[in-house]
């Protein structure tokens, strides 16, 4: 059967939570930085599934069920502020989005 | 050591999704980038199955893939992106600034790996937790945070159609 | 009968309340038939209350009548209590029953003005306050008329309150007698504290019971409690307020400046002599306080041009004479003088009204003169009235309560012979300023012509008053007249028997008499000779001599046409200290540290605004960081 | 050994579907024909059933043509998503018998449901791709459709789970032994049934494809196989629903005398015909009364039809 440690998926969870940052730091356009939020989301929640077969408990995957919920949440009025802001800005580039600063 | 079949599917499937999301986060055209997400998503779909959450893993798929991210690609459609190559965003300094997140990422990693190792111990009681036993703990134990969570999306949904409602600009343009 | 007592003063309060709120949708005559209504019920009630009295004297000579308890402690009560005995009973007849004369006199002289229907809500919540405050059984109750009655007071100083000196006025009025007040709350207290009940019998007992004769407790508590009845009295050093207070309406100056609310301060220390008989020391100083108060009123009442002012200063002279009787013991010769007084000054002030009606609210004396044809009903009236002020003899209520004080000073002991010569002197002064008074407005050539006629709301209160003026001293006669003591046995349940006269040297009573008569003759030689017109002063208040020769003689005057300086002198101690202070602290110096605190703050928050540049990618690195940091403690540390 | 007969038995089925699927289009053709009082395809072989023949070699000889303006290696992709997400949705389907893939499988239901929600992949990855306007409209309408749809078409069949206990599509089936879940589930078969419509985008509901607005919808631009997949990808998808419905509603392969491979291959096919009579019978909405029509009648019948079904089993005590 099966032997497989819970280290090895928690790095894999590691690794794409990392891969997420990385987006959400590096990248300008919007929907790559919701993109990338979505990532690390998704990265949590493995985590969560991992904790949940590690102690052999359904919680993890409530957590990962919570986690949903929220991404869809998250997701939905990202994208609605994403339209709004393309009306407004005709563009997607975060960085000049910055409208609300004073001077 | 012998690996089962269970290790090669949790193997592949992890480097598949880790290679997808590096492609996902990297593309220039939001579809590819999508759909390397996507992909991303079943993969890691997989491994949560490997993992024994089956529950988890179709609901990966089906609100996941299913409906978050064609809801994504939906407005990416709608905002008809298609020919909007987009820079990486760093133009000036580019090593410097490519520095930054690259410390700051390779030592989160090594820190949760600090953190991480040498507790929790190694075994793992591993069984497969179906859809029952989480419903269970889902609607008898967690009742309140499922009121919350319902509160929550209601919530957003009012957010989204208000402000999708809301628009001043559209007596100008 | 007793038990009907109670709609005295909820009659006038309920009329209040009824023109208080529909009173501006009611036609005037209306608001004025209610207003009137319910004095006339309070008054009726009143006499039927007196007749039946002196037909049937209730058992321990005083009626009671509880309504409710008020407030209720562990060890402290207060009742809603009416107590009538035959000083509130005078007290009450007299409220109600001037009361109802000036009522029915402002529904004439009030007639097209602005805010009729106010003016009688105003008018019946006074009297209501007043008969509470006489009524009341309870230092507590009676603080509330008593306060109510400041208020009516403020309220109808300001009647015309367009005119911002009418404001001024009613302020100083209201905030003068607020500051005698919080003595008399902090009296009240003191009271309730030490001898566990403020209800005036019971306390009046364990008074006369736990304390010794000239103790600190006493003396405090009835030092305090007379700060606040000097306050509501205009006696000194609070006089300045009232001859200010003259703005309001003419009938408001005759009920309340006059006949009633200034009192209300006489009133409660008789209603609490056992507890001031008790400090001879706090009644040397009442004694002492009434003359400086009499000679200062009375010789600042000689240099007025201002007839309504003239009137102030003599009422606050007047009741200067009630205390000094207050302040040698003669309880019921200050409830006499209280009558006498309530009479004829009212009259006094509804003839001035009555004048200053015709002659277009001319209040300047000097712009007055030859009345005396012109409006022959108000010329007897107010000689009738002026008479009874000076106390000429026997044709006058006043002659007869000004000589049994006068008698009372001579033979009491200490100080008492020089009172007496005080009291004597202001008798002079009172006379010859009544009389100027009179010469120079019904005398010599008409200088205003007067328009107009009365009608017989104004004619009827006059002449009733006038004939009470000249024949209520009639009710307390020395013995040598008729011998008549009506009043005085009437009131000897409460207030003792009266020293005897067995005593008085002739030549002291014929001083008394002769005095007033003296006063008029100089008078009238100053008028003859002109002195008056010649040193009336300029127009106005008086306060500045500007044209006038800068002699001595004109600056003693203008002295005195300023009431002393008192008006300055508080100024400058008290006014001005203060608004410096305010100056002071109005950019709160205090305030200014936690304002620094704000302004560190709002700097801080500058600096830290500068880091929210609206760069999505440094908050999430940012966040990033912090997350790192928050690992690295829960971890490692 | 195992493996490979598994794997062999898997390649079976799928054949099976696929040619079942081919077949189809020549069974609806001629069925359409007979009920609008025309002929249809006749002449190829008996009674023209060789017609499917003749399509394949025809499909497959085209020339296989990708516009030079698309986005080809999603061009290419799109009709694979479809054709093998619907193809996998096959694996849970309880034939009887023995005949499936993995039915036993724990969360059957849900893997169904996943299936055919990566399918609307296919359909918008085709619209976008061709950079066609028509194709963009179609892939667009597509993907709002399925995502509506799909959310009571999930919450329809939950009142399936909650009576059976299970979403193993074989205990679901076996649940339905003694009473068949279309009469305490009448209202959602109801529900799922028009999603499943929807979700095939079959008509009446076949508003992505629009001959008369959008051309041919999101696959104007295909040609050859490709399209070939596309619409074998579309009568495999009535077949799925029809097995579905089948198992899911009518007791799967519960019936007397006839084995349950043959019950459930009747009952299938009873739904087959019957989607094709809706497509000669019914019109097609607007696609605002399609949107509002789900969001606003069928969403709020399946969620009282969950709460119904779960306030009788509380009464009941199960």
């Amino acid at each position: 059967m099966i032997n497989l440690s819970w280290q090895a998926p928690a790095s894999l969870a590691i690794i794409l939570f990392a891969l997420g940052l990385i987006g959400l730091i590096t990248r300008r356009n919007l929907i790559f930085v919701i993109l990338s939020i979505e990532v690390m989301l998704n990265a949590v929640a493995l985590l969560f599934i991992v904790a949940g077969m590690r102690w052999g408990h359904p919680d993890g995957q409530v957590m990962f069920i919570f986690i949903l919920n929220l991404a869809g949440g998250e997701l939905a009025l990202g994208l609605v502020l994403l339209l709004r802001l393309r009306a407004r800005i005709t563009t997607l580039d975060g960085d000049s989005a910055n409208i609300l600063r004073e001077s | 050591m012998t690996y089962s079949m269970f290790d090669v599917v949790f193997y592949g499937a992890g480097a598949f999704s880790v290679v997808t999301t590096t492609l996902a986060i990297t593309r220039t055209n939001p579809v590819y980038a999508l759909l390397n997400f996507v992909m991303s998503i079943l993969g890691i779909a997989l491994v949560i199955f490997v993992l024994g959450a089956p529950f988890a893993a179709s609901l990966e798929v089906i609100v996941y893939a299913g409906a978050v991210v064609v809801l994504f690609l939906f407005v990416v459609m709608m905002l008809n992106l298609a020919h909007l190559k987009t820079d990486f965003g760093v133009k000036r300094g580019r090593s410097v600034r490519l520095a930054v997140p690259g410390v700051l990422v390779i030592s989160i990693i090594i820190e949760i790996g600090i953190a991480f190792s040498g507790r929790f111990g190694k075994e793992t009681t591993y069984h497969i937790i179906g859809p029952s036993a989480v419903g269970r703990q889902l609607l008898v134990a967690d009742i309140i945070p499922i009121e919350l969570g319902s509160m929550l999306l209601l919530a957003a949904l009012l957010g989204a159609f208000h402000l999708a409602r809301l628009s001043p600009e559209r007596g100008r343009q | 009968m007793g038990n009907i007592i109670w709609i005295i003063p909820a009659a006038p309060l309920i009329g209040s309340i009824l023109l208080g709120l529909f009173g501006a949708r009611w036609s005037n005559r209306w608001s004025g038939f209610i207003g009137t209504l319910s004095i006339v019920i309070s008054a009726l009630l009143s006499v039927a209350i007196a007749v039946h009295w002196f037909q049937d004297p209730p058992v321990d000579e005083h009626m009671r009548i509880m309504l409710w308890r008020w407030i209720s402690l562990p060890e402290y009560s207060s009742y809603i209590e009416f107590y009538l005995d035959p000083v509130s009973l005078i007290m009450m007849l007299v409220i109600s029953v001037i009361g109802l004369l000036i009522h029915i006199f402002s529904t004439e002289y009030m007639a097209g003005e602005a805010g009729y229907s106010r003016f009688f809500a105003y008018l019946n919540l006074f009297v209501a306050s007043m008969l509470l405050l006489v009524l009341a059984n309870d230092l507590l109750v009676l603080f509330v008329g008593w306060e109510g009655v400041g208020v009516c007071s403020y309220l109808l100083v300001g009647f015309w309150f367009h005119k911002a000196a009418n404001g001024y006025a009613a302020r100083k009025s209201f905030v003068v007698t607020r500051i005698a007040d919080v003595a008399m709350l902090v009296g009240i207290l003191l009271l309730s504290n030490a001898l566990g009940t403020v209800s005036i019998q019971p306390m009046l007992a364990k008074a006369a019971l736990l304390w010794p004769h000239g103790g600190i407790m006493a003396a405090a508590g009835a030092a305090l409690l007379l700060i606040g009845g000097l306050g509501k009295s205009a006696q000194f050093p609070f006089q300045t307020w009232l001859p200010d207070a003259m703005a309001g309406p003419t009938p408001v100056s005759a009920l309340i400046h006059a006949a009633t609310m200034v009192t209300a301060g006489m009133y409660l220390v008789i209603r609490l002599y056992p507890l001031f008989a008790l400090v001879p020391s706090v009644l040397t100083v009442i004694a002492v306080g009434a003359v400086i108060t009499i000679l200062t009123a009375s010789l600042t009442a000689l240099v007025q041009r201002d007839i309504k002012r003239v009137l102030a200063y003599s009422t606050v002279a007047q009741i200067g004479y009630m205390f000094l009787a207050l302040g040698v013991g003669a309880w019921s010769a200050a409830m006499f003088h209280f009558l006498t007084h309530a009479v004829f000054k009212a009259l006094l002030f509804l003839s001035a009204g009555a004048i200053a009606m015709r002659l277009h609210h001319e209040q300047d004396i000097f712009r007055m003169g030859g009345l005396r044809q012109k409006l022959s009903v108000v010329f007897w009236a107010f000689l009738i009235g002026s008479a009874s002020l000076a106390a000429l003899p026997v044709v006058s209520a006043g002659a007869f309560s000004k000589e049994m004080i006068l008698a009372s000073l001579w033979e009491s002991p200490g100080l008492g012979k020089w009172l007496w010569l005080a009291a004597l002197f202001g008798a002079v002064l009172t006379a010859t300023y009544i009389f100027r008074v009179v010469f120079l407005v019904f005398f010599g050539e008409v200088k205003t012509e007067p328009t107009g006629h009365y009608g017989v709301r104004i004619v009827v209160p006059l002449v009733l008053l006038a004939i009470a003026a000249s024949t209520i001293g009639w009710l307390e006669m020395p013995k040598f007249m008729a011998s008549s003591s009506v009043f005085s046995s009437f009131l000897e349940p409460v207030l003792g028997h009266p020293a005897t006269e067995s005593t008085l040297p002739h030549w002291v009573t014929a001083a008394g008499y002769i005095a007033p008569l003296l006063g008029v003759v100089i008078g009238f030689g100053l008028y003859r000779s002109g002195y008056w017109v010649r040193t009336a002063g300029p127009v106005g208040q008086g306060n500045d001599g500007g044209q006038a020769e800068r002699s001595m003689g004109e600056g003693v005057r203008r002295f005195m046409r300023a009431g002393f300086g008192f008006d300055f002198l508080y100024d400058r101690l008290l006014v001005q200290p203060f608004l410096w202070l305010v100056k002071i602290l109005r950019n709160d110096p205090i305030d200014a540290i936690f304002m620094s605190a704000a302004a560190a703050a709002m700097r801080f928050h500058g600096a830290l605004r500068r880091s929210q540049i609206g760069q999505l990618r440094r908050y999430a690195g940012m966040l990033a960081l912090g997350s790192m940091a928050v690992i690295v403690i829960m971890v490692f540390a | 050994m195992s493996v490979l007969f598994a794997f062999l038995h898997a390649l079976a089925l799928l054949l099976a579907v696929v040619t079942l699927a081919a077949f189809l289009t020549w069974v609806e053709r001629r069925v359409l024909g007979f009920w609008q009082d025309r002929l249809g395809p006749n002449r190829v072989g008996w009674q023209g059933i060789l017609q499917v023949a003749a399509d394949m070699i025809k499909i497959f000889f085209k020339q296989d043509w990708i516009p030079g303006f698309a986005d080809k290696p999603t061009f290419i992709a799109a009709p694979i998503i479809v054709l093998a997400s619907v193809l996998l949705a096959f694996a849970v389907i309880p034939f009887g018998n023995g005949v499936d893939i993995v039915g036993a499988l724990n969360v059957g239901l849900l893997f169904f449901l996943g299936m055919t929600s990566l399918s609307v992949y296919g359909v918008v990855l085709a619209g976008w791709s061709s950079r066609s306007k028509f194709s963009l409209l179609g892939g667009m309408r597509a993907a709002a459709q399925m995502i509506s749809y799909e959310v009571f078409m999930g919450i329809a069949v939950i009142g399936v789970v909650m009576q059976a206990g299970s979403f193993n599509l074989e205990k679901i089936v076996a649940a339905q032994t003694h009473i068949w879940f279309i009469v305490p589930q009448f209202f959602g078969f109801l529900a799922f049934f028009i999603a499943g419509i929807a979700e095939a985008h079959r008509l009446p509901f076949d508003l992505p494809e629009g001959e008369n607005e959008l051309g041919a919808g999101f696959h104007t631009e295909y040609s050859s196989m490709k399209f070939g997949m596309f619409f074998v990808g579309e009568y495999a998808g009535i077949v799925l629903l029809s097995a579905l419905s089948v198992a899911l509603y009518f007791g799967g392969g519960h019936g007397p005398i006839f084995p349950p491979i043959i019950w459930f291959a009747l009952k299938s096919s009873f739904f087959v015909i019957f989607l094709i009579l809706l497509r000669a019978a019914l019109p097609r909405p607007r696609y605002d009364q399609l949107m509002s029509y789900g969001w606003k009648l069928m969403f709020p019948l399946a969620i009282g039809n969950l709460a119904v079904t779960g306030g009788v089993m509380i009464a009941l005590g199960q």
